[in-house]
């Protein structure tokens, strides 16, 4: 990204904010923005979602290869999970190479899909050692006004709960829906003007300091951590918002299902 | 251009698989404001394709080894998302999209008024999120709406069209199978207000004959594919 | 290429010419630059030419591989070409990954040549879903003094029309000539001075506006078109330029029949 | 995190196969003043890990634009070399270095007092001359080390630890063979001064109660580590 | 080197296979101002070897950073066309290429007075269209001559040749089938007026004794190509 | 390596001392610094040695791959070697793609290595066209105050003499020590203040002109030679190089068999 020029002024604007207990638009600390969940939208893809946090928005678009498997694992399949972020998304998202920056928003996605096991790579063979699916999860943003990591996440786990394994078209029996045993959901609280908030836009991003994204699945279990960016947070701040991540990931684990089925 | 086998394209009264005649196109929707961060945003849907556009800028071109002293830089990228086609596209350094790239620029540069911006740069990011046949022409159309809906001055406006040929007929706005087993593909892009050419690009094969109908066909689509745009732009905002 | 720093002027120049009817170098606007035609000229490959075209100056090379059909087409073999300019060809090409202008370049050729369907690819198939002929066509600029376009793709034909496939070499039976079964024709036009002319020199180039390629077949077929670079035409612009093209590419035919034989 | 198996790492009495308890760390030396041609460096031993980390700066940035008005630029690298583990690694770009690199840079520029050097840089480069587990844990700490046998003015030290899971239960510190078998990696980076923290990264799966378990295990290793640290660099230079 | 099999590439006159004696060169020829767009310029033939070399310049060096207060850069490039070879040569980054280009490059710096020239570039570009053994002699013989068509001062010319070994016999100007079944290549850059060296490589197995021997040839070789050099700029122009 | 800028004082320096036969570091004209050589100190390589040359500090490690013979070969197996100067060895080498400078240092290590014929690839195949050994070697430096050259042509071959083929590990027989047939030496000279030194360091490197690399064998055998950097030799300067090079190159080859046993 293309080094912002103006977090000087924002920074002490949202300081002065953040003494009022207030944010920049509006809402309270814990309040995220409002989050719609389409899924099945894209026709070339074998599952898809797209989620809009207020004025972010990305697409997951989940593709299906036949690979071969490795020899240490015959009977195991594949997940891979790429996230772009190309300069359509935004003034500072610029063309090139990927920056760490982009890099680590999609290891830090991969990390949360991945660690929870909700997709069980055994379950993905065809026959051991010769063939399985790998499957792909294309993570693509539109447009970044904040928390692309929590709109990636939800993205994602979502159009795996909705994708459907193309089995026919390969020639390899009759399609039927992945199997998606876990649902992990991840929530990203950003330090702004001293206080972490949820679900940062932003401006809060370029005018804060560190982030801290939590992965939970199923009975608060933590899957997922990663500190981004400069910054000391302490042990009290971490149990304070570990708390509210155990609260909204239920709430987001209703919103998928609700769009998808249990 | 594949041309492969003896498929019938073409029905005994002239309709196409897809029930169109031959100087049909394919159902367009166009909205503008998709993209709330840039400056100018686009969504096109032509049959299958689906297509956003965004648009930043003018803004201060750097590093400054790119300004220009007299006129605005005109930075365009189209790219395939990955889960676009059928076949997973891998990101990455593509020649292909390299080159629709350079054409579309240099077909918006036709008609864009750079001058008025000495300095700056435009930056134009088509992303083609659902692909059917004729990406590079609803690209280079949306790109059109998303820099009128930017407010950036244009001559006119680019509207872009590909007729075709399937089983030795030319045939307007060629659809996947279309694409697939056709003989010839004629992009253009047309200006609305003249008549006259920014775009232009052929492969396959076509007589003399045949190559003067497509290009009537394609003018005369872009005629009606512009009035679809004049409606968005004036509408407005997204849905 | 490097951005060339005198066109302004030189612009005003050409226009001044272009409204006497004049051009840079004295020639009339349909006129070509003295053409030189030169086949079998490189040792090490299978088919060669090298084109002189005034002071521009390319070769065009021809080598074989073995390849696996795809397969989804296992009865054909593959046709490659590669274009490159390198900065040994004038003083704005420079080094490094190829250009926009290099790409365009090469893929404007290689559709020309690809889409005339000269080449049937099935013919360079030898076991059907085991061993087929890759040919690979190299064009390579030694000295860019405008329209690279026509030259590569007149020394193109010609290295194809006087190619030698080398199965004795690889074993797979007698050497004979690669079957090029027609002769496909570029001619390129440039907006010099608000109106086109053909075969423009590298100062017409720098100093004028858009180019138009038209490729011709036999009985005048069109297999390939490509407007290049800023700038806006006519309907009959266009018709003006493909009657001359008509002509042009039927003299430039005779000439690489009369160098390596119909 | 693998989970493999059902291989026993923990005997009857609670011992690892190393013969450490939960709570025990791997035995560690350091050494400062390694590489001699750079301005501070630090070679650490952790059990089998063997890390050298070399400081370059403060000195001028350039190019120019990488230049910031206020304060240095820290330019922090990680990068295993190939012989450093069974599987040879081939040099080259590497997206689990890059993020490596990028939060241990995020880490040091929480205590490192950049803003006393405006449009200056300062180089760390961590190399991972043989792995075990926890390399980015022993490079984040090495680093800490040579910066200020560099004499960088740092707020505090970043002494990192990362326990883990094994066979459902909580331990400090993994090594090699509880890592490949392990079911959950917390690494930490804590400033021994305020116990706050300034690098986490976690995956795999932990209970909230064994989370806090696997926190407090690294908050107290971290103490110790830091113990020998500052032993270290009293010392100083090479041995 | 190879050193395969027994065949025998020298019979019992001394004579190698395609004639000549040990310390016969392949035939040469030259000839100036080939590439018209270019400053100055040279076509060598050598044996089956042809190259092409192209000099722009001195021209003034961007971007800024590479420029040099007291003296000119001298920027090489020496590299292969894809169809030079029998196994086509794939296009792009080669490290052998890049290492010869460098070689090359401080040869031929230590001969052109670059000192006048401050701030600027020359570019020296090296296109080897036909390969047959010694294309890096060729390459920087056929550089000198075509500085000097430029109009590029230089305190001497370099002459390169190369002497090897096949059969444990020293023998100057390997061709082809030679440089296959060689033991050894001594390729080595000569000023003619002062039999001074500012190129020289090696790689095989030389005893001492034939190591002084290859050293006399290339030598001795030298004086005669630079004759040929000297009555190619004589002649001046392209045929 | 980015543009040192104190060379012009350092000349004059150097040239000062050149002209009452001094070095900047008090050593001898042909006089080396201090040099410890420590082999098997990689627990994950194979093979492996540290050379310590003054505060020129490299490392080299042996790995070995199964690879299958190239079809025309089919009786040998590879020796591939890397060496790479990452930014950690010094103030002036520079993150990104090898420099020209680090090419020619990694190809002229490996050329005194594999053209002295010390590994026989031919040793190297397990069953022929189907299995064999590839070596790789891998030379890192960590300090660079001069001489890397032969630094690293020292750390390889002790390295390589050191190193234990892991059969075992990939189930091909008993583990067994790399035959290593010979022992080539690299010993470079530096041309400072107009006349060559043995051993420079990096300051003399910086103010100094040319450099040869002389790689010798048993009884002064000839496996490989190079000159670097702009400048201009005599065959007298370098018969001179030659002559002391078989004595230090004598002497290194005893250091070597003193620590990894002959």
């Amino acid at each position: 990204m293309a080094i912002p020029l103006v977090p000087k002024i924002l920074r002490s604007h949202l300081l002065e904010l953040a003494s009022k207990d207030e944010r920049i638009d509006g809402r309270g600390r814990w309040e995220g923005r409002q989050t719609k969940l389409e899924v099945d939208i894209l026709p070339r893809a074998e599952g898809s979602a797209k989620v809009t946090m207020g004025d972010t928005i990305v697409y997951a678009g989940v593709k299906f290869q036949l690979m071969t498997p490795y020899s240490d694992r015959p009977n195991e399949g594949g997940l891979m999970c790429s996230a772009e972020v190309r300069p359509v998304a935004g003034r500072n998202w610029e063309p090139g190479p990927p920056s760490a920056e982009s890099i680590e928003l999609g290891r830090v996605v991969d990390r949360g899909i991945r660690e929870s096991g909700c997709i069980d790579v055994k379950s993905l063979c065809i026959i051991p050692g010769e063939k399985a699916w790998q499957v792909i999860l294309d993570l693509f943003a539109i447009s970044d006004d904040g928390n692309l990591f929590d709109a990636f996440a939800l993205a994602a786990i979502a159009a795996l709960k909705n994708a459907k394994v193309p089995c026919e078209r390969f020639e390899v029996g009759q399609d039927h829906l992945l199997e998606v045993s876990s649902m992990p959901i991840m929530c990203s609280y950003h330090k702004v003007g001293n206080r972490f908030v949820y679900d940062a836009s932003k401006k809060e991003e370029l005018g804060g300091d560190e982030r801290i994204h939590i992965t939970l699945g199923e009975a608060n279990h933590v899957h997922s951590l990663q500190k981004g960016l400069k910054g000391i947070f302490s042990a009290d701040e971490f149990v304070e918002i570990m708390e509210k991540a155990k609260d909204t990931s239920k709430e987001l684990r209703k919103l998928v299902n609700s769009v998808v089925g249990e | 251009m594949g041309g492969y086998g003896d498929i019938k394209m073409i029905d005994e009264n002239g309709l196409r698989m897809d029930g169109r005649s031959a100087t049909d196109v394919r159902p367009i929707t166009i909205e503008t404001g998709v993209v709330p961060v840039a400056d100018g945003s686009c969504r096109m849907t032509w049959g299958t394709n689906d297509v956003i556009v965004a648009v930043y800028g003018p803004m201060e071109a750097h590093p400054r080894k790119i300004q220009r002293q007299d006129r605005a830089v005109l930075d365009v990228r189209y790219n395939m998302a990955p889960f676009s086609t059928t076949d997973r596209i891998r990101p990455g350094f593509n020649r292909r999209s390299r080159e629709i790239s350079k054409v579309t620029a240099d077909a918006l540069a036709s008609v864009v008024l750079l001058e008025m911006y000495p300095r700056s740069k435009i930056r134009v990011e088509i992303e083609v999120i659902c692909a059917e046949a004729g990406t590079r022409c609803v690209g280079l159309t949306a790109a059109s709406v998303a820099l009128a809906d930017a407010g950036i001055p244009m001559t006119d406006m680019v509207v872009s069209v590909a007729s075709g040929k399937i089983n030795d007929v030319v045939v307007c706005d060629l659809n996947k199978e279309e694409d697939n087993y056709g003989e010839a593909d004629l992009p253009m892009g047309v200006l609305p207000n003249t008549g006259e050419i920014v775009f232009l690009q052929m492969d396959g094969d076509l007589s003399p004959e045949q190559f003067q109908t497509a290009w009537d066909y394609n003018v005369n689509a872009a005629m009606e594919v512009h009035k679809i745009m004049i409606e968005a732009l004036k509408n407005g905002g997204a849905k």
